[in-house]
């Protein structure tokens, strides 16, 4: 990974955190309108996996936080239009922040239901594998969600055609109030390669370089045309399920022990260390996330709701 | 009578249901650890232990077609969806397997199940939203009921569990804070297919599903203080479906309004409507209102979500249009 | 003009829309190598090679939110279920994939996915014979087709292949083997959403669904031989449906009858109730009268299954009944 | 195995070979009134599996053949009528021979659905264990059927609960027209068995000791508490997909090769080795079976069909 790359990806995670804390700050306030589940402690893992793809590659995210839609270069504006349901969002108050989308850059939408994406998924590398493409499709998806039936159906039904679709797991040790170990049977989810002959890989998820070099090989590979991959990034939700979570389910030292693996920091002293992140540039991406956030604020308190009758729009096309 | 809310009225059923009979167990996702999302089962773990009260995983058609098969061998198996909507999720196992494992076996075994559906719209968009009631009211063999008051909350459930026959149990969200009296006593049940007369009256008959019944009740107190009598049904529950006292009341006041958070098109008013003008055609002296969702997925943002969604003003609208 | 069969009705519009669009596509359990187990595909892998028609895992879910996938990403799949009964076992990917991807995602993308849903009981039982088309009437966001006779199969297919929206399409098994004249022609098209007025007729409206339009056809000759003309209307497309051909026609005979292979309860007819009960009740004469399953799952054996489906006779009951 | 079992599975196969030719000739006279999967070339696998259960134990057979019900001891006039949608069946014309059912011997019944077994499997797993028996599930599947999602969800619910579930794949090779290798990623189904944490083993599905001991150690297991297993027989479908299929799909060597490993002269040939297996015995069996399926298609057509009004019966309880 050469140093501009470090330090936009780095770029990346601190402005998501920051925007991630401010929306907490909006949603507690009654300000935001909407829901939202953080992604905080995952950015590394979200943002250096999408530094692998190629602007015309698709994009399934998963349901936590902003970081991929950061990394993916939507504006930042647009999310909290979408997470307030104003207009000047991605989807007009249809689907809220749930449901950001944006053709442009193959972002193709979420799954309300856990595990809905991965036959999209699927079906978005069944279109490139017909249409003759070099594109790639990369499907993220929690712990929890890797026991859905549809997991199975996808992996399977993308080794066998083999299909260029990049699997990734964020494993976060929890899925709302349970632990990974009780709901899944195998301590890491990239061990269910074997059941699809696929290769399988696990990294630490909080360390940007180990995810990014994954993803990259698993994406080169799927363009070359050998198929699936299923990954996995162990990592940790450092927050509540959702902003008001009373997380009365798990212990404050478990929480605390997984702060000190922040990733942000983590991340910031590596490049501090490597020399590539000085002072002053930490100060500029502060302020420039600060800003850029503020402006978005602003932009979204200023947009009108959707008209209430384009309620009935958009059913049929 | 004491109070409680709708939630705690839920958790009551469990408890006592548990107690009489070792047979009952409740799963789900967070039912256990957490107390369900909703915090509905609280404490069930801790009273019950942990092979009776247990969270799953993420896996809708295990959880469902599971406890088709705990009922199959002698469990009585309350199996908690997360949203209403996952029912589609698990569709196979609620449509062909629960509703039909009995019959396509020639009778051989009984399935006594309930899945408890949280349900409504409340800011969550198009698939934490629905209330997917009519779906499964055209499947045969699920039964189905949509109690709107802590009582029937209570005894619907509790009826259920004793049931020897798959139950979908909507919860309406919205409905979960709501309090009203509940009476004590564990055998007070309420019988499946009866439907209740909330309010009586002479010159509309208005009927009104889950969370519509208290929009109802509201709608026909405006409407009494104009000086019009509104008869208000809550059905309680779809299967069976207590045709007779729909049928009954329309024959005394002629009209007939249905206010459901279903989607229009074949919701619950197209059965009632139908099932008039097949049994009483010749009473109906105005036509049949519909307040339901205009056939669109629920939107999310709070002003399309009120735009399609059915409220006391709607209700009160298509009254009044009858009466006129 | 040349007559073809139902299922060669529709191999000629899937080779027609395949010729004519290369993002076309084709795929389900068997239907390459043995060109689908009604054999309705054959030769389709040899004419357009096994990237765009090819055998799938038996994966429903996959099947389904797999074309959907495609659809977003510019394909136009057609798949195949091997019986329309699977439906529910893709249950979330037909109602919350299909039907709303677009929709919570503000239109950003469409949808151009085609099902294709061998329907109707032939002795095979509940799981393998239901018409499961009221269900997803329900849904917001499916359209919905449901052809009687070659023609309309070839022409309502090319139709839906070449909508950019999802349709399942139900094609009945016991339809397959019916002869018909069918034009030629690479642009004739039926329009989803447009009713055929199968025969015309002046004292009673016969709404007839899929097979049930050569049976209420059949009546319909039975009752003219005794002086009643019957209009037999054929919706051809649930969604959209053509609500004015209905009404119009009820406007002019004062009675209807509704035959189709639903379970009673909350079937298609249960629409048309409540349509014509909001919009023409001063025009019904007679109460509805709805020829279904009485609401029991499909049973096996021969005289089991003929009890419970509608048929000719039943068909011509219910109109004797409101003749009378 | 001892010699006693040997017999009795070598009689059970024999007289479900030649309960299913009878079918075959009965169904193709339109005779039989119903619908088949045959299961010809499977039953060493079917029989042999089912000897190592207890008779209170649960089965959940395939949709493949009848051996699962001689194996289980379901009366044979039964599933004749069960076939003719006569009343004498188990399930009085609801169902057909797809839904045989006996609650005495714990035949729980069929889901037309494939893999609407799984779950059902896994609940009445879960059943054993909240009462606290040490009964055991065993629940036969195909190849093509591992394919679905159901597997996934219930194998992992399962593993996680230690459920005292055995799942037995018959890879038969093809799913209707489908070879094993179009549809699925993996050589062998019990490779799948890594998903799960859950031992899988693969054995030669026409050898009836190997899938027994399989079958045995894996009831054992679960009936001591450890929890689900991951079997697989190797085995092949000699006949067509039903009854009349035309087969157009499959060289006829592929299947020439395979009548070759017939399991029931294979078996025979052994037990004959072992002078197990004598040729008066062998003429008894025969004699035998054909008299009981004599017997049987007598008691069917003397069976009358299921009053029409009964249509309306058994939706509830
Ligand atoms: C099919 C389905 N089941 C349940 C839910 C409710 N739900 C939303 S998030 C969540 C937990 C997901 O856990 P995991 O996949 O580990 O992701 P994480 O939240 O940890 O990022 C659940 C159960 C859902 N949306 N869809
Ligand atoms: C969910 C579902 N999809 C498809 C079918 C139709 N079907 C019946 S048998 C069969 C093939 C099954 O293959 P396999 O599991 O290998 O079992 P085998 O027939 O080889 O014994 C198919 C596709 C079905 N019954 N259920
Ligand atoms: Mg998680
Ligand atoms: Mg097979």
């Amino acid at each position: 990974m050469d140093k501009k790359l470090k330090l936009e990806i780095y770029r990346k995670m601190l402005l998501s955190r920051r925007l991630e804390e401010r929306i907490a700050e909006l949603i507690k306030a009654g300000q935001a309108g909407g829901f939202m589940h953080p992604g905080v402690g995952q950015e590394a893992l979200q943002v250096a996996a999408i530094a692998a793809l190629r602007p015309d590659d698709y994009l399934l995210y998963a349901h936590r936080g902003v970081a991929y839609w950061v990394a993916r270069g939507i504006p930042i504006e647009k999310i909290l239009c979408d997470l307030a349901g104003k207009e000047g969002g991605t989807n007009h108050g249809k689907g809220g922040v749930m449901r950001v989308v944006y053709p442009q850059l193959g972002v193709l939408g979420e799954s309300g239901t856990l595990g809905g994406c991965f036959p999209i998924a699927a079906g978005a590398g069944l279109s490139i594998r017909v249409k003759g493409e070099d594109k790639v499709v990369l499907c993220f998806f929690g712990d929890g969600t890797s026991n859905r039936g549809t997991f199975h159906e996808a992996l399977n039904l993308c080794a066998v055609r083999k299909l260029p679709v990049v699997f990734l797991c964020e494993n976060n040790g929890w899925a709302v109030s349970t632990p990974t170990e009780k709901s899944t049977a195998v301590k890491d989810i990239a061990m269910r390669a074997a059941g699809y002959n696929v290769p399988g890989k696990t990294v630490d998820g909080n360390d940007p370089e180990a995810v990014y070099d994954a993803v990259k090989e698993a994406v080169d590979r799927a363009r070359q045309g050998n198929g699936p991959s299923l990954l996995e990034g162990k990592t940790y939700r450092l927050w509540g399920h959702w902003v008001g979570d009373p997380e009365d389910y798990r212990s404050r030292e478990e929480v605390e022990k997984h702060w000190r693996s922040d990733p942000l920091p983590r991340f910031e002293e590596k490049l501090a260390g490597e020399k590539i992140l000085t002072e002053k540039i930490k100060a500029e991406f502060e302020a420039e996330a600060m800003a850029t956030i503020d402006r978005a604020v602003e932009f979204s308190r200023s947009q009108p709701h959707p008209k209430p009758e384009s309620a009935l729009d958009d059913v049929f096309a | 009578m004491r109070k409680i809310t709708y939630a705690e009225a839920i958790r009551e059923a469990l408890i006592e249901e548990m107690r009489r009979d070792p047979s009952v167990i409740l799963y789900g996702e967070d039912v256990a650890n957490f107390g369900g999302i909703f915090r509905v089962s609280a404490g069930l773990k801790d009273m019950f232990g942990d092979e009776r009260v247990f969270d799953s995983p993420i896996s809708e058609n295990a959880l469902v077609g599971g406890g088709v098969g705990a009922a199959l061998t002698g469990l009585r198996p309350v199996v908690e969806l997360q949203f209403a909507d996952f029912l589609f999720t698990a569709g196979d196992e609620v449509v062909l397997k629960a509703g039909m494992w009995r019959y396509g076996h020639g009778g051989a075994y009984a399935i006594p199940l309930v899945v408890r559906c949280p349900s409504g719209a409340t800011g969550v968009g198009p698939e934490h939203g629905q209330c997917p009631e009519a779906f499964f009211m055209h499947a045969p063999g699920l039964k189905i009921v949509s109690p709107s008051n802590p009582a029937d909350a209570k005894g619907l459930l509790k009826s259920a569990i004793r049931d020897n026959n798959p139950v979908l149990y909507f919860e309406h969200k919205l409905l979960y804070a709501t309090r009203g009296e509940v009476p004590e006593g564990e055998d007070v049940l309420v019988p499946l297919g009866k439907a209740a007369i909330a309010r009586e009256g002479d010159d509309l008959t208005l009927v009104a599903i889950s969370a519509m019944v208290p929009k109802a009740l509201k709608a026909a107190k405006r409407l009494a203080a104009e000086g019009h009598s509104v008869e208000v049904i809550d059905p309680r529950s779809l299967v069976p479906f207590d045709r007779e006292t729909i049928i009954e009341s329309v024959k005394k006041t002629g009209k007939i309004v249905v206010a459901e958070e279903s989607y229009k098109t074949l919701g619950v008013g197209a059965e009632i409507g139908a099932m008039l003008m097949e049994q009483a055609l010749e009473y109906l002296d105005r036509p049949l209102r519909r307040v339901a969702i205009p056939d669109v997925p629920i939107p999310t943002a709070a002003v399309l979500e009120a735009f399609v969604l059915p409220n006391e003003e709607k209700i009160y609208q298509a009254c009044r249009e009858l009466l006129a």
